[in-house]
């Protein structure tokens, strides 16, 4: 199965460096193919990672070392979450070239260049076993999505690119001091290693705090999520869709693979502060995302509310909490990319994302607004869809510790049922009261193989999720034992009354039932 | 007695001296106080019993500089009645920070009373003051030995001193012919000169 | 008796009045290049006292190389400014300021 | 393969089939598609049905495939087949059936019929799983996938804005009762660790009494449970508080009324409740507030419905009072008493609102009862189903002889709730009768206006319409003018075709005889134990004994309520013109308490809407923009502005300033050394 | 034995010495001769550092001239580095200076020169070599500053620098002199014996003194005045030698200083190395958001950079300061990069433009020059993955290995305020329309240096990690 001769991530990784050094030397068309190649090429290989991957076998699969960079070991090795994650992202990456097919029209060649490196970023963050290694990729990401963002994104991209930059660059600083602090302490930066070392519990609360900084950011959790709309909004679609789809799963990765294992006592230390950002971010952002006027604002608000569902789920110290939170990041992942593009079949055509531009859209677009209504549906977690698994999961298992935070957080299924709604109605019910709007073309069949893929998926994982559950299933029960020793108490703190002593009334249960059928 | 008298009266000179080079508001005053501070200065060290510094000082200083920054002031065509000595609007807080870095030097070293100073001890070695031997030959001889090449760098200071000098100010002045030396040297004086048996009336052929 | 506090107190003070003439002054380059003159002289005095009081004679080896590199420096303080004349036309300090911020 | 898998995937086939295909193969065949699909799922439930009911069947479940696994929580997707999902599965597909049969004449002339078919046959299929759930999740998705259809099918004229509002209301409305009822399976899986409902079922007993923590408060476990899950069914069943949205989704098409927010999917809490009846019995309190619940809707819903001019709103409010009457069954134990209402009222519900589709049918669109008026003649089939429906759930019936379905089961809560021991039971039984007596009146104003006296259709707007188009046409241009002054505008309405009537019919025949011919399974002491036995139905048949044993008057009550209602009715709407208005004049405040529905959507918008919509700009723009990037990242990039611009003043070209920085650097170190050593 | 083998442990200096005689005589008898010249002084300079590289293949380890130099592999590193970087700057000249009207077979002596004085500034081991060392490098480049004569920024900048050098050499010099009073000893060794003891007032002022002369060379705040006008006032190549070698050289000798002389008196100036560190990251960013000449914007961006290179000699451990070195080196070829890159900014009239009008949408018109200029910010601000990153890394590494964490955070934190403008350069060549007034560079050995520098800045730049941290640890060693 598992065939250590072939550096299979390595060459993961190579394929969209290489090929984005050849996008910035040849001409706009050949570029667009080459990307597109390359991605799919990735895409391939990920598909041949998923196939060979062994849900039973050895924790970490696919592993490589070398040492090329003195201490920056490149060891490189995946678990099923790290398998899930980047199956994500390599689905994700040609329906991002293909979103850019047309609607970018300046600078491809780099355009291209960008989202390649973005590919191999993302694939490298989580690939990889050596802290630095995770850092630099980690961090990395930032250039091209600033870039991105800068170049080819809306009216106020300065402010945005900035804002993106700055804020998540912050966060993480403060994570590689961390970083440095646990490789001197642990005398290795190795991951598999670390996550089985034991930090002294006061170390971990500054550690867990470090860390939290990075990844509160790039989740985003309230009250630090004011990027995310900015972005966003300003990004080109491909951009939100990397953006939403991938970017933001880096931050509950993160959680997942340092803050859980690395610091349990910490953890569960800090889960009121968790569960309780989580909480305000539910309500708050979803009420903010209904009085939005922007689509993508919208989306990007509700995103914020989502990532809280994970925080919730992965801060639960259970197997359902957790198996959750991953399938809401690769639900939200899939469903949020697939609004944005959604968002940007329509812009391509109007070149506004203001919502009252719209409106009627189900008349002379009626396979948009199936799809759109499918990922509606998606993301306010109808059963049948991705969404309902993951915040089901996270929910439940919620519920194990507080039972405060799952009701504030399962308020979201009314809030996004009401924003969600409100938009889809907006934008594609309604009246056809824009000339324009009502004059634009269904989506082409470009744009359906954007969509339809993504649309499959979601369905796929929301009716049959095994497929997705079962490689992370043995990491997950690994990191819950590993952080059971801190698992919190939850609230519910049930009491039996002693049934000799007991007065309570007669109870008729099926058994008795069926004995009291001759009465 | 006579030694501690001496001192307070180069000391106090040296002081009022360097304030007036501060203050005065010509130029060349402030040239002219910096040399009367310069000679106390080196009676200061007179006193103790450094000569040849002393005398370096007064030859260096007095000699050269002085007189460098003399030329200078004059060179430059500056109307001095325009060069009011004003001072910045911040001069509390400079004088503030003086006196305080001035009183901190004091108190911190411990000048302020006699004795209090604990110097550091010297290693005995090459460099250790002889009774025998005078000031200047001492000098002379660790100058020359241990220093050498420190005194050959200095050296080079001044060498960069000397062409930052000519690079920085030296203009080739295009109205004045200058001297070509090999031409000169090269020339023959058959080249130059030439026997000429003029016939009587012809005048003079050039 | 003379001690080395003597001379400590005269080279602080001569120090400090020649740190103050860089920054007291607003008018004339030349008055600057006079007060680092006075800054070294400072030094020197300090280096010769220590020289004298430690009996080691590396002080006023020291307070050689100082003069000469003195020496040195005030050519090539002259030299620029005479540049700097040349090209303003001034030498005041106050218009030494074409570059801020 | 069995027969209850092609009942189940058979509607999500034809679903998918006519509407992803529809572009393939055309509007026609997608309607036949799914109306085959139907019958087929319809022909095959009735003999579950029939084996249940006479003890050839046993419950069973029939896996489909694993769903999901995760640590200690499993559940699959599989049909659970037993007599309550046999009553279920019969009047689903049944009504379901019909009404897809119906909208071949109703929606004859919608450009967009595959879409609604498909929207039907989607909501079936949903309907279906939510009955064969073996498991809460499963049930939820049902339950969910209902909803969605729903939501589609309200706003199927997606055009008309009020649509799209009534059918976000419904979807949102639902979601506060899904809140509730997902909190209860969270609670359920942490206290039992399973999902799967005859497991907790098993389990409940030994966790009676005992007590939990939820929201920093102590609470009764069983209690709690039961309650966040009613929750869910008070959404879902459109109970007072989440009722909402019912009245409002009349929007959608009337088939869409008929089928969802009457026979079937508005009882899916009802259904849940009977399913989970063992849990429920666990909890007196929960039942309480159930009975208590469900009483005050069916006399609130009741009085809103006197007074509504809107005939699918009356019929809705209808609906929404009989709902209450099943849940204050449940609530006082009788579940089969429940379950029969739910079982006949979805005949003959569906009946009343096919009936008044076919009168909206006939009258261009008009819904409004003020501009009805002797319908009668002009079409009299449809008159003769309502007759039948209005009869059926006014509980017409000659005690010990036989009567209308709603006879049988409504009697028998009335009846059920008297003999309960429960709590409240006499409260139940107290508002039964008197909301029996409203149903009387409305359930007949509905038919005076409609049916009886003299047209009043010259009022209307879509009539004049109508008739203007007409007169556009020139056809018909002089009779128009020419008997105006009958009040019927000169329109003609016409009866509806045969697609429609023969639902009409079919549904009829439900509506007379469903009570008569299998009351004695539902309720019966005996014979219910024997029918429910196959179910996790919890039936008390000590509690059916009572019932039947009660004394006559309580019996003959319900009778009597009806006739006054009737009498009151007549008397008011056939008898004396003026009388309502008179009426609405003397009770000012109370008619228009009643007419604004108790104020409740004026309450809800003070109370949540606007109040969200407010928070939402106010964390936007004062809590965003004003204070996190204000004093967050904005804040802090001016920070450094300013600094940089203090750095830049300081560094001002002149060397003084330079020296004295470095001076002043040079004297706080030294000072900093002076103060330290 | 004592004067022959102390000559031939500074071979390297004597050559450059020699070398700079030599030239300066060549000069004389042919004027025109720049260009050739700066090719024989990058031979000589070659010919240096095959000499010191020889060094430290033998691991020498010998003191010179009775204890005022010392020949070590932590001074060689050193003066490979400034070597080097004169070489650079030597390289890059002659085509600016021609342009300026200014290329003189000077330019080329006076870098030797000072490269002589660097040479001895980084090996030595006392006070009076310490003072004549850095002197003569000043000197230098007092002259050097001004030496665009016809340019008025010119003179100005070198008028303050000469200004306030003076007032940091005489800071400098009085610490020294009070250090060795109250040592009794100008020599490294003897200093770092009598601090041992208990030390009174006057040798922690000296230290202070000391400290604060040299904070001036290395441009820390708040002694980093200077930096900005002599940076944008001096001629580009002369700002980029600036900027490269004489910072290693005072940065070298602050660390021998420090370590050798001061060590054991960490409490004394560990405070003052963490407070001007964190003075100059925070006043470099700070200073730099706004400017608008790209050379002033370097100037503050070498403010910056140097507070995280005092951040691993606030460490005191053999770590930090072979983290302190790795920075070095990458910071010197970032630097000397960037100024390339600046100096290929020419109109069509041949004027070089330095602002940031000049370079907006820079990208579009000349993007490999854009990109080179972009991998080099991104490099100084210290992102990942460019090299630039790899430099801070270990300075922090080094920080919170020796338990500095405070201000291994604050540092870091601040460093996003850097963050910002150096994201400025790229917002504006990338982001921004283009302005169009710069030209393709016609000067390859700009665009070679520059694509050179750019590639080891690029993440290719880890390969030499490795070898990087080998040597940097010998060096470090030597010091310990």
């Amino acid at each position: 199965m598992n065939a250590p001769d072939i550096p299979v991530l390595s060459i993961m990784l190579a394929i969209p460096v290489v090929a984005a050094a050849i996008c910035l030397f040849v001409r706009a068309e050949l570029a667009r193919i080459i990307a597109l190649s390359a991605t799919l090429l990735n895409l391939l290989l990920g598909v041949v990672l998923w196939i060979n991957y062994d849900p039973a076998g050895a924790q970490w699969q696919f592993t490589e070392s070398a040492t090329l960079f003195g201490p920056i070991g490149w060891r490189l090795g995946i678990d099923g979450i790290s398998l899930t994650l980047i199956m994500l992202s390599v689905f994700l990456m040609p329906i991002c070239i293909g979103a850019s097919w047309v609607s970018i029209q300046k600078r491809i060649g780099e355009y291209m260049a960008a989202f390649l490196l973005m590919e191999t970023l993302m694939i490298g963050v989580f690939a990889a076993q050596d802290l630095l290694l995770f850092y630099i990729f980690f961090e990395a990401g930032l250039i091209p999505m600033y870039l991105i963002i800068g170049i080819w994104g809306g009216q106020d991209r300065i402010y945005a690119s900035y804002k993106f930059f700055l804020y998540t660059l912050l966060g993480s600083l403060v994570m590689l001091i961390a970083m440095l602090w646990m490789i001197q302490f642990a005398g290795t930066a190795d991951i598999p290693t670390l996550l089985n070392t034991d930090f002294p519990a006061e170390a971990q609360k500054w550690l867990w705090l470090a860390f939290f900084a990075s990844f509160a950011v790039k989740m985003p959790m309230w009250p630090v999520h004011t990027w995310l709309p900015d972005a966003h909004v300003q990004a080109p679609t491909a951009g939100s869709v990397i953006l939403a789809g991938v970017l933001l799963k880096m931050g509950g990765y993160g959680f997942l693979r340092f803050s859980l294992p690395m610091f349990p006592e910490a953890s569960a230390d800090f889960i009121p502060l968790v569960f309780g950002l989580s909480m305000v971010a539910v309500v708050y952002t979803s009420l903010v995302a209904l009085v939005q006027q922007d689509m993508k604002k919208l989306i990007a608000y509700s995103s914020v509310a989502h990532m809280a569902i994970v925080t919730v789920g992965l801060f639960t110290f259970n197997q359902q909490g957790i198996e959750g939170a991953i399938i809401v990041m690769l639900s939200h992942g899939l469903v949020s990319g697939a609004l944005f593009l959604c968002v940007g079949v329509i812009y391509d055509r109007l070149h506004t994302r203001e919502i009252s531009r719209y409106g009627g859209l189900s008349v002379n677009m009626p396979k948009y607004a199936l799809l759109f209504m499918l990922f509606t549906m998606a993301s306010v977690g109808l059963p049948g869809t991705s969404g309902f698994i993951g915040e089901f999961l996270s929910l439940a298992g919620a519920y194990k510790v507080s039972t405060w935070a799952t009701f504030i957080a399962t308020t979201g299924i009314i809030l996004g049922a009401g924003y969600m709604l409100y938009l889809y109605r907006r934008i594609a019910f309604g009246p056809q009261v824009n000339a324009d709007a009502a004059a634009m073309s269904d989506v082409n069949g470009r744009e359906m193989w954007l969509l339809a893929p993504i649309a499959v998926v979601v369905l796929w994982m929301g009716v049959y999720p095994e497929t997705f559950l079962a490689p992370i299933r043995r990491d997950v029960a690994t990191i819950v034992a590993r952080i059971e020793r801190a698992a919190p108490v939850g609230d519910s703190k049930l009491k039996l009354v002693d049934p000799t002593t007991a007065r309570y009334r007669v109870v008729h249960g099926p058994e008795k039932n069926l004995a009291e059928g001759s009465h | 007695m006579i030694q501690l008298v001496s001192f307070y009266i180069f000391a106090s000179i040296v002081i009022a001296s360097a304030a007036m080079v501060i203050f005065a508001r010509n130029p060349v005053h402030s040239v002219l106080w910096l040399i009367v501070a310069f000679f106390n200065a080196a009676g200061l060290m007179v006193l103790i019993g450094a000569e040849f510094i002393a005398m370096l000082l007064v030859i260096v200083y007095v000699g050269a500089v002085a007189v460098l920054f003399l030329f200078v002031v004059m060179m430059l065509d500056i109307d001095f009645a325009e060069l009011r000595a004003g001072f910045v609007k911040n001069v509390p807080l400079g004088l503030l920070l003086a006196i305080v870095l001035v009183a901190e030097l004091v108190l911190g070293i411990g000048a302020y009373q006699a004795g209090a100073v604990k110097l550091g001890t010297p290693e005995v070695g090459v460099a250790t003051v002889s009774a025998t031997v005078p000031n200047i030959e001492a000098i002379g001889a660790l100058l020359y030995s241990k220093y050498v090449f420190l005194f050959e760098t200095a050296g080079l200071i001044l060498l960069v001193a000397m062409v930052g000098a000519i690079v920085l100010t030296h203009r080739r002045s295009h109205g004045t012919r200058g001297q070509n030396i090999s031409s000169q040297v090269q020339r023959r004086p058959q080249d130059a000169t030439r026997n000429v048996n003029q016939p009587v009336g012809q005048g003079i052929e050039l | 008796m003379i001690g080395i506090e003597h001379y400590l107190v005269v080279s602080s003070i001569l120090f400090v009045m020649g740190v103050l003439g860089i920054f007291l002054n607003r008018k004339n380059v030349i008055i600057i290049l006079m007060a680092i003159e006075l800054i070294l002289l400072a030094v020197n005095i300090n280096l010769v006292a220590f020289s004298v009081f430690l009996g080691d004679l590396t002080g006023q080896i020291f307070a050689m190389f100082v003069l000469t590199v003195a020496a040195g420096e005030a050519a090539i303080g002259l030299a620029i400014l005479v540049i700097y004349f040349r090209g303003r036309g001034t030498i005041a300090v106050d218009d030494v300021n074409r570059m801020k911020g | 393969m069995t027969a209850i898998h092609f009942i189940v995937f058979l509607p999500l086939l034809a679903a998918l089939v006519a509407g992803l295909g529809q572009r393939f193969i055309g509007a026609l065949a997608a309607k036949t598609i799914t109306t085959a699909g139907l019958f087929i799922a319809a022909f095959l439930s009735w003999p579950i049905f029939i084996g249940f009911l006479n003890g050839s069947e046993t419950a069973y479940v029939q896996p489909v495939m694993s769903w999901v696994q995760s640590g200690d929580l499993t559940f699959d997707w599989e049909l659970r087949v037993d007599a309550l999902t046999a009553v279920m599965l019969v009047v689903i597909t049944s009504v379901s059936a019909l009404v897809h049969l119906y909208s071949w004449g109703y929606m004859e002339e919608d450009p967009d019929q595959p879409r609604f078919f498909a929207y039907l046959s989607l909501f079936t299929f949903a309907m279906l799983m939510l009955v064969t759930a073996n498991n809460l999740v499963q049930m939820f998705f049902g339950w969910e996938g209902v909803g969605l259809a729903s939501y589609l099918l309200i706003g199927f004229w997606y055009k008309k804005p009020s649509a799209n509002a009534a059918a976000i209301k419904a979807f949102v409305v639902n979601r506060v009762g899904d809140l509730g009822f997902m909190l209860g399976i969270f609670g359920i899986f942490w206290l039992f660790g399973t999902v799967s409902i005859p497991e907790i079922l098993a389990a409940a007993p030994d966790k009676v009494g005992s007590s939990i923590g939820f929201l920093g408060l102590r609470v009764d476990t069983m209690s709690l449970l039961c309650i966040l899950l009613f929750i869910g069914a008070m959404g879902k069943s459109a109970q007072l508080g989440l009722h909402t949205w019912l009245p409002d989704a009349m929007e959608g098409p009337t088939p869409v009324s008929a089928l969802i927010h009457a026979a079937t999917m508005v009882t899916a809490g009802v259904f849940m409740v009977c399913r989970l009846s063992p849990l429920f019995e666990t909890s007196q309190f929960a039942l309480d507030v159930v009975t208590i619940v469900g009483a005050t809707t069916a006399i609130f819903a009741a009085t809103v419905g006197l007074v509504q001019t809107d005939i699918k709103r009356v019929i809705a409010y209808s609906t929404c009072s009989q709902l209450g009457y099943m849940f204050f069954a449940a609530g006082t134990g009788a579940y089969g008493a429940a379950m029969f209402h739910l079982f006949t009222h979805a005949f003959f519900k569906a009946l009343l609102f096919l009936g008044a589709g076919s009168v909206i049918h006939a009258m261009h669109h008009e819904q409004d009862m003020r501009y009805y008026g002797g319908l009668r003649k002009h079409i009299p089939l449809t008159f003769w189903a309502m007759m039948a429906g209005t009869l059926a759930i006014t509980g017409v019936g000659i005690l010990g002889v036989g009567g209308f379905a709603g006879f049988y089961s409504k009697d028998a809560i009335i009846e059920a709730a008297f003999a309960s021991e429960s709590t409240y039971h006499m409260y139940g039984f107290a508002i039964g009768v008197i909301a029996a007596l409203l149903t009387s009146f409305y359930s007949w104003r509905l038919m005076f206006l409609t049916f009886f006296g003299k047209p009043r259709w010259d009022q209307s707007e879509h009539i004049q319409h109508t008739v203007h188009d007409h007169h556009d046409h020139g056809d018909h241009d002089a009779h128009a003018h020419a008997t105006s002054s009958d009040g019927t505008a000169g329109y003609h309405p016409h009866e509806s075709p045969w697609s429609m009537l023969m639902p009409l019919a079919l549904l009829t025949i439900g509506a007379v005889f469903a009570g008569f011919v299998f009351h004695n399974a539902f309720i019966d002491a005996d014979a219910g134990q024997a029918f429910w036995a196959n179910s996790t139905l919890y039936f008390n048949a000590h509690l059916m004994h009572a019932m039947h044993e009660v004394p006559l008057w309580v019996k003959l009550s319900s009778t009597v309520a009806m006739l006054i209602g009737l009498t009151t009715a007549y008397l008011m709407y056939q008898r004396s013109e003026d009388a309502p208005q008179r009426l609405a004049a003397t009770f000012g405040p109370i008619y228009r308490f009643f007419l604004n529905k108790w104020y409740f959507d004026e309450l809800y918008n003070f109370v949540f809407i606007r109040p969200a919509f407010w928070f939402g700009r106010l964390f936007w723009k004062q809590g965003d923009v004003g204070i996190i990037d204000r004093f967050g990242p904005n804040g802090s990039a001016a920070l450094v502005s300013f600094g940089s611009k203090l750095a830049v003043r300081m560094q001002s070209g002149y060397l003084y300033t330079y020296a004295l920085v470095m001076l002043l650097g040079l004297v706080i170190a030294v000072s900093w050394m002076m103060v330290r050593v | 034995m004592e004067l022959n083998a102390s000559l031939s442990l500074v071979r390297p200096e004597v050559i450059l010495s020699f070398s700079a005689l030599g030239l300066l005589l060549l000069a004389a008898w042919r004027e025109q001769a720049g260009r050739l010249i700066s090719i024989l002084a990058i031979v000589a300079l070659g010919a240096a550092a095959a000499f010191v590289i020889s060094f430290m293949m033998n691991g020498t380890n010998l003191s010179a001239f009775d204890g005022l130099l010392v020949n070590d592999s932590f001074g060689n590193f050193s003066k490979i580095l400034i070597f080097i970087a004169a070489a650079i700057s030597l390289m890059i000249a002659p085509r600016f200076l021609e342009n300026a009207g200014a290329m003189r077979a000077e330019y080329p002596v006076l870098i030797l020169l000072s490269c002589v004085g660097m040479g001895v500034m980084v090996s030595a081991t006392d006070l009076i070599s310490l003072y004549i060392g850095l002197e003569l490098q000043s000197l230098s480049a007092y002259v050097l500053a001004s030496f665009v004569r016809s340019d008025g920024r010119s003179a100005e900048a070198g008028l303050k620098y000469f200004v306030l050098g003076a007032l940091a050499s005489g800071m400098l010099l009085f610490g020294a002199s009070l250090v060795y009073g109250f040592a009794g000893s100008t020599s490294f060794a003897a200093i770092g014996a009598a601090m041992d003891a208990e030390v009174g007032l006057g040798l922690i002022f000296g230290i202070v003194f000391i400290l604060s002369g040299l904070a001036f060379k290395i441009s820390a705040a708040p002694f980093h005045m200077w930096t900005p006008d002599v940076y944008e006032g001096a001629p580009t190549p002369v700002t980029a030698f600036f900027a490269s070698a004489p910072k290693v050289a005072a940065i070298a000798l602050t660390i021998r200083i420090v370590l050798e002389a001061f060590g054991s008196q960490i409490l004394v100036w560990q405070q003052i190395i963490i407070a001007v560190a964190l003075m100059s990251i925070i006043i470099g960013a700070v200073g730099a958001i706004g400017q608008q000449n790209l050379k002033r914007l370097m100037a503050y961006s070498s403010i910056n950079n140097v507070g995280f290179i005092l951040i691993g000699l606030a460490t005191g451990t053999e770590q930090g300061i072979s983290a302190m070195l790795v920075y070095l080196v990458i910071y010197v070829a970032m630097t000397l990069g960037s100024f390339i890159c600046l100096m290929q900014l020419k109109d069509k009239d041949g004027g070089y433009r330095e602002e940031f009008a000049d370079i907006a949408g820079l990208s579009k018109t000349r993007p490999p020059l854009a990109a080179a200029l972009a991998i080099f910010m991104f490099s100084l601000a210290g992102f990942p993955p460019l090299f630039g990153f790899w430099g801070k890394l270990v300075v922090f590494n080094a920080a919170v290995a020796a338990g500095l964490l405070p201000l291994a955070v604050i540092g870091i934190t601040a460093s996003v305020i850097g963050a910002f403008y150096y994201l400025k350069v790229v917002k504006v060549m990338y982001f921004d329309d283009a302005a169009d007034v710069i030209v393709d560079s016609d000067d390859k050995v700009l665009v070679w240096t520059g694509g050179l520098l750019a590639a080891a800045n690029s993440p290719l730049g880890y390969f030499a990690i490795p070898a990087l941290g080998l040597w940097t640890a010998y060096a470090a060693r030597a010091l310990f």
